[in-house]
């Protein structure tokens, strides 16, 4: 019973961390994607929490408190700061219109489904069924990088494929050592102060995140 | 979400409610609602004709539905079209490009019904008077049951020229 | 269950449904006046315009055929048909054996369809838009509403809404399911396009332009508006009925005696105001969507369902 | 007793043929054609009957007839008689139909012999082709199909379009030949023509060849049934012919593309790997979806039946290719239910399909234009056909409780079904078809409120549109027999659905014992406890909107009615030129499924020359031209081009050059021979 628990209380949580990287697809407002990130960091360290608890592995509290602390309340914050900065507030038309993405990532999902549906057999572990929602979280972030036009948005994707890729190794895993973890983390941070730079200097030399304008400087 | 809910709590009701002072107001406001009550079910809906007018009566009739005066507790709303309507509020001295329109709509208001003329406009056609682009009052185009004076009239003078004018509601 | 019982409990439970439904969409309107911090009109207030309209004259339209005078009738009977298929407080009903799910989407589709027909036949501009609109939104809808009802049918093995109900009463752990949870999202999002309600259709709007629903109806007046806009409020206690007893079915009657219908209906009538007060704090916070951005929204419920489909299909 | 039938059939068919050669003009004339062929399809549609009701084939063997090919050799077994009764069904109102349409022929447009003859050969050899029971005579029949109805499609051909729709016809239909001719050559192999032979050889072949056979006959009826991207003549083959004719094509031959894919894959293949009922289902899937869309654009009204028969041709698609899929997994009761679900929804086309085509024919009739931007208002002039159109629109609308519900309705239950298959291809598959198959029928119904609301219903749009009568009795009959064939076929598909189990017993090793669809009034799905009960729901429904103004009436309401004009916003005047048009009524969708369509726009403003603020025209011009036209067909059609214009060079007009061609060509086939012998 505790396993079953275990098992759909996992997944639960890992569909909802999935959908708010759906949602992502779907809004346009770059402060909305802010709220949707720190919801979807939020139900992750949830699902750290549950996998903390029924798994018996306490270290996987401080890691959960950390990604609290970090995605929920400083990256957010700091992105918050930025978008004052830089004054855009929607990503306008990307590559392909949403309605085409919003299919085009439940195909990803069902792809991500059919990826991971024989290790799924394989495997016993009581949260073996929210990995292709881990799969197709790191799908979608990348899809977002790919088809979106300002790097803001793309410094989203970035995050969010970060997400998709932690919640593989918690429920994959149960947790990978803290130390590892801790490189990790600060690595995201490292690469996300990166591109945030970049994201500037993109500011300041085109007037515009838009990274379509990149091309410009082949002339 | 949360700073939405705050400031819907923080303001509360802002409709005024009847049971201050006895004023004249509440007085033609409990006879409005008791006589829509008896005669439409308590549901008067109401299309506004703007046949011509400088919009000042439409400020005053748009401020009947505000969280003010609210027009809607007592079941009287405003409709999107003739068909739906039981009322027709007009206003304005009629032009000769709303003629038509109006009588139309009076026309396309399924019996029975009403027409209340609101503004001096409509009874005098004001300073509009004399006008090449003036058909003539409301009064000349459809018949009115009620005329409601005042340049513009207030939100308690339009409730009860509708008041008025559901005194002559047929009785079946 | 005799015989006579069960079609007692049928015609019961239309009536329910046909008396209640002014009710719950006057609910949602002295709801939303209340977080407009306005008096509002008390929540009985559709069971008197009802009674108006039946009083009142009817104008047709010179051009409009009879298909403009049947309509309103169909639009009806079909709404009603559907109150004897849904089970709104007990289960399994009689008319399970009649239809399942797919009938009483199509049943509806069958009103949708001489509704817009309806908007078309007095040849206004506005009425041809609201047509066009309303049929647009209930063929993309589809798609979502017909994956919501494979994820349910999977649990079940059936699309029977009896048999879909009692799998879900004796499995309480398939509730927590996130392929439960998705389709229940999906499915709200549908029903908020199918009852025209925000962020879709603003129910509230005098402005043609912004129009969907109400755009088809503009033409009618009297008794077929009455029949019109009862029919729409059943179909929308409808769907909340479906969704709140396809995904919490608990406090449904199994036994058909009196104190459990009675504590059946109080359960039900519940479940009803809970989500209309969901309904309600929802249309006071979002915006109405422009019409084109609507379809992504669909898109977004579609991927849910279909989230929905394969995540219990991998379960299983 | 088949015997008689099975004579009157031919008879009457032949004669017909001869007496449109010989007379067939005038009142008389017309009516006699008209009738034999009434009375051949009757004849036709009760042998066929005759033969599901007794479970007994019908055969028949004229081995002195095309001594070449093994002889004429015909059999009639349930399959077969299941779709010679489809032509029935439409063929009778059809000729019916036909004998007042063809009144406008009766001027220099066309020619009426050659129409009458051509009519009652192309019914003859549809029949033939089910009844054929080897090779040679299939194929001899299938062309001889293909060739009279290519002249029948080009009757009206003063019109260069006609022509042209015509050459894509016969293009296309050819290039399924060859397929079908290749396949056919691999599985007859050493054996005689005889299909009883094809059955044991067909279990001889290696699994690749099995495959190939397959994929060749998918290709090969599959053009014939109008698949995507094989569906181009279509479009253009059905609104250029008669419309009478365009509603046999329609309804009943494209379908025996199905019945040749279900002879050679089920009967004589015996099914097949999963994979084959994977891409059935998705050739269907896209076909029905695509289908559909591409109907939503048109505004000719027989173009856009003629893109919903490729929505149609999908969806029983999606039922076989779900049946077949079943059929692999061995869970045979399952693969009836899918099988049944395509085959009835056959039927049902069929029906539905013909009535509205003979429906658009009719409005053709009385207004002389196909486009629908010139009609409406056609409800009060033209009350029957009026109706007739709305009770077909209803029904391939999959509007309860009609008979497009059911078939759609079975095909749904059989891809539910099919989520519980496990396996990842059809745990993706499946879902999609599911949403897909759902979104067709939405579109459906979007499309044919376009279709009836544009065209009957509010002011007519030209003085055609104005002036429009009714349609002559003959035509009614026509159509109303149609019209109550798809009313009676919804709540009686619970007497239908155990017929059409019963044909598919024994084929490609499904049960000896027909599966139970039914239960009581009920349909019922088998290991599940989905059904429905459509008489009762029918009844139902009827009573709960006969009952409301009875009530209504018992209540006292205001009954009051009373007529104005419609309500334009206080508009001087409601003209039809602010009426919305089916180009209006279709844009949302056209801008939802933009990146599928990518129609081009044109918008051209002229203004004053002294001020741009003042706007003396606007022009606005879009166009869809379908992907398939624009990344399959153009660039086809461009190689052709290349490659006729290269060999052109081989025509010089020299007699010696074309004799050496000759000589040449001879000593390649005697090698070519010999190494195929080896």
């Amino acid at each position: 019973m505790n396993d079953l628990l275990f098992s759909q209380l996992s997944t639960l949580v890992a569909a909802s961390v999935l959908l708010f990287g759906i949602l992502l697809v779907w809004r346009r407002s770059l402060l909305a994607y802010i709220k949707v990130f720190q919801w979807q960091s939020t139900m992750l360290t949830i699902l750290f929490a549950i996998v903390a608890y029924f798994g018996n592995d306490p270290k996987l509290y401080w890691i959960g408190v950390l990604l609290f602390f970090l995605k929920v309340i400083f990256i957010p914050r700091l992105l918050q700061r930025f978008l004052v900065q830089i004054d855009v507030e929607r990503e306008v038309a990307p590559y392909i219109n949403t309605a085409t993405s919003l299919v085009l990532t439940g195909v990803m999902v069902l792809l991500a489904q059919a990826m991971t549906n024989p290790l799924i057999r394989l495997i016993t572990l009581p949260t073996r069924n929210g990995l292709p929602f881990a799969v197709a979280l790191i799908f979608i972030g990348l899809f977002v990088i790919i088809t979106r036009k300002k790097a803001f948005t793309q410094v989203l994707g970035f995050l969010v494929m970060e997400n998709g890729i932690a919640m593989l190794a918690v429920l994959g895993t149960f947790g990978i050592p803290l130390i590892v973890e801790l490189g990790v983390f600060l690595d995201l941070l490292m690469g996300f102060l990166v591109m945030q730079v970049f994201v500037y200097q993109i500011q300041g030399t085109f007037e515009s995140i838009d990274v379509s304008k990149l091309n410009q400087l082949r002339y | 979400m949360p700073t939405l809910l705050q400031k819907i709590l923080r303001v509360g009701i802002a409709t005024e409610q009847l049971d201050l002072a006895e004023t004249d107001v509440v007085q033609v406001v409990r006879q409005v609602e008791a006589k829509t009550r008896r005669l439409l079910g308590r549901s008067l809906a109401i299309r506004e004709v703007d046949a011509g007018s400088c919009n000042g009566c439409e400020l005053e009739i748009t401020a009947l539905t505000n969280p003010l005066y609210d027009s809607e507790r007592f079941g009287i709303h405003f409709v999107a079209s003739p068909r739906h309507a039981d009322l027709l509020l007009v206003t304005g001295p009629v032009t000769r490009h709303m003629e038509v329109a109006l009588r139309k709509t009076y026309e396309a208001t399924p019996d029975p019904k009403l027409v209340v003329a609101v503004g001096d406009c409509a009874k005098t056609c004001g300073v509009f008077k004399g006008s090449y682009a003036i058909a003539g009052s409301v009064d000349r185009i459809v018949p009115v049951d009620v005329f409601v004076a005042g340049c513009p009239p207030e939100p308690t003078d339009l409730l009860r020229g509708i008041l008025t004018a559901l005194d002559r509601w047929p009785k079946s | 269950m005799t015989n006579m019982m069960s079609y007692g409990l049928e015609i019961g439970q239309m009536l329910l449904a046909l008396a209640l439904a002014p009710g719950l969409v006057g609910l949602v309107r002295w709801l939303k006046a209340r977080l407009q911090n306005r008096l509002g009109a008390p929540p009985w207030q559709p069971y008197l315009e009802l009674r108006k309209w039946l009083a009142k004259d009817v104008v047709m339209s010179t051009n409009a055929s009879w298909i403009f005078q049947a309509t309103p009738y169909i639009v009806f009977g079909s709404t009603v048909t559907v109150t004897l298929l849904v089970p709104l407080i007990a289960t399994p009903i009689a008319f399970d054996a009649v239809g399942d799910l797919l009938v009483v989407v199509y049943l509806l589709l069958l009103g949708t369809f001489f509704l817009a027909l309806a908007g078309l036949d007095a040849g206004t501009a506005f009425g041809g838009m609201g047509a066009s609109r309303e049929m647009t939104i209930a063929a993309i809808a589809e798609p979502t509403i017909a994956l919501s009802i494979s994820g349910l049918a999977i649990g079940s093995g059936s699309t029977n809404l009896g048999q879909i109900l009692t799998t879900t009463l004796t499995d309480p752990a398939a509730a927590i399911s996130p392929s439960h949870f998705l389709a229940f999202a999906a499915l709200f999002i549908v029903v908020l396009a199918e009852t025209g309600r925000l962020p879709i259709d603003n129910p509230a709007t005098h402005l043609e332009l912004t129009m969907i629903h109400e755009a088809m109806i503009l033409e009618y007046s009297g008794r077929y508006l009455a029949l019109i806009e009862w029919a729409s409020w059943t179909k929308f206690l409808l769907f909340l009925s479906l969704l709140a007893n396809l995904f919490v079915p608990w406090g449904m009657a199994t036994l058909v005696t009196l104190p459990t219908l009675a504590l059946a209906t109080a359960a039900w009538i519940g479940k009803l105001i809970l989500l209309a007060s969901a309904i309600a704090l929802l249309e006071t916070r979002v915006a109405k969507l422009r019409l084109f951005r609507v379809p992504e929204l669909l898109s977004l419920s579609f991927v849910l369902a279909l989230l929905a489909v394969t995540s219990s299909l991998v379960l299983k | 007793m088949m015997q008689t039938l099975f004579l009157l059939t031919i008879c009457a068919y032949s004669l017909g043929a001869l007496g449109a050669i010989l007379g067939g003009r005038g009142q008389l004339g017309r009516s006699l054609v008209g009738a034999l062929a009434a009375i051949g399809a009757t004849a036709g549609l009760l042998l066929g009957l005759t033969v599901i009701f007794t479970g007994q084939s019908f055969t028949a063997f004229v081995p002195a007839l095309l001594p070449v090919g093994g002889g004429l050799a015909l059999r009639l077994d349930p399959l077969g008689a299941f779709f010679l009764s489809v032509i029935g069904v439409v063929a009778i109102p059809a000729s019916l139909y036909g004998i007042a349409y063809n009144e406008i022929y009766e001027s220099e447009r066309g020619s009426l012999r050659l129409l009458g003859a051509m009519f009652n050969l192309f019914l003859l050899a549809m029949s033939l082709v089910t009844l054929a029971d080897n090779v040679f005579t299939f194929l001899l029949m299938w062309e001889g199909m293909s060739l009279t109805s290519y002249f029948l499609v080009i009757t009206e051909s003063d019109e260069a379009e006609t022509i042209r729709a015509g050459n894509w016809y016969i293009a296309v239909t050819h290039v399924g030949v060859a397929f079908l001719v290749a396949a056919f050559l691999m599985l007859t192999g050493n054996a005689s023509g005889a299909f009883s032979d094809l059955r044991v050889h067909a279990s001889n072949l290696s699994p690749l060849a099995r495959d190939l056979v397959f994929l060749l006959t998918l290709l090969g009826f599959g053009s014939k049934a109008g698949i995507i991207p094989l569906h181009v003549w279509l479009p253009r083959a059905h609104p250029a012919a008669p419309s009478y004719v365009s509603a046999l094509m329609s309804g009943v031959m494209i379908k025996l593309g199905i019945y040749g894919l279900l002879r050679v894959a089920l009967d004589f293949l015996g099914g097949g790997p999963a994979w084959w009922g994977v891409l059935v289902l998705v050739v269907g899937s896209v076909s029905a979806v695509l289908g559909v869309l591409y109907a939503l654009m048109e505004h000719d009204l027989k173009r856009l039946l003629a893109y919903h028969s490729v929505e149609n041709i999908g969806i029983i698609l999606m039922g076989i290719g779900a049946g077949l899929l079943f059929h692999s997994y061995g869970s045979m009761s399952l693969a009836v239910l899918g099988l049944v679900g395509g085959l009835y929804h056959t039927l049902n086309h069929a029906s539905f399909k013909g009535l509205l085509f003979l429906g658009a024919g009719s409005v053709l009739h009385a207004t002389g234009t196909r486009n629908m931007e010139e009609m409406g208002g056609l409800m009060k002039r033209m009350p029957w056909t009026a109706l007739f159109f709305l009770i077909g629109a209803a029904a391939i609308s999959a509007l309860p409780p009609l008979n497009g519900f059911v078939s759609e309705w079975l095909v749904f239950q059989a891809l539910l079904k099919g989520l519980n298959i496990p396996g990842i291809e059809a745990a993706i598959a499946m879902p999609l078809a599911v949403g897909m198959l759902a979104l067709t029928s939405g579109l459906a119904a979007a499309c044919f409120v376009k279709a009836f609301g544009i065209t009957f219903l509010a002011m007519p749009r030209s003085h055609e549109a104005e002036s429009a009568r009714e349609s002559p009795l003959l035509m009614r009959i026509g159509m109303g027999m149609l019209a109550a064939i798809c009313v009676v076929l919804g709540p009686g598909a619970i007497a239908v659905i155990p017929l059409l189990s019963r044909i598919l017993v024994g084929l490609g090793g499904l049960a000896e014992v027909p599966v139970s669809l039914t239960e009581g009034v009920s349909l019922q799905v088998p290991t599940s406890s989905s059904q429905i009960a459509l008489p009762t729901l029918a009844l139902a429904l009827l009573l709960a909107i006969g009952s409301i103004p009875v009530i209504l009436k018992l209540l006292r309401v205001n009954f009051r009615l009373r007529r104005s004009e419609s309500w334009g916003c206080g508009l001087t005047e409601l003209t039809p030129r602010m009426e919305y048009t089916a180009t209006a009524f279709a844009e949302p969708l056209r801008r939802v499924f933009a990146e599928l369509y990518r129609p081009s726009k044109e918008l051209t403003i002229d203004t004053h020359p002294e001020s741009k603020y003042f706007v003396q025209s606007i022009a606005y011009r879009s166009e869809i031209t379908p992907w398939f036209d624009r990344m399959l067909y153009t660039p086809l059609l461009h190689l052709i081009g290349y490659i006729a214009n290269k060999i052109r060079r081989l025509q010089s007009g020299l007699v010696h050059l074309y004799l050496l061609y000759l000589a040449l060509a001879l000593m390649g086939l005697i090698f070519a021979s010999r190494w195929i012998e080896r």
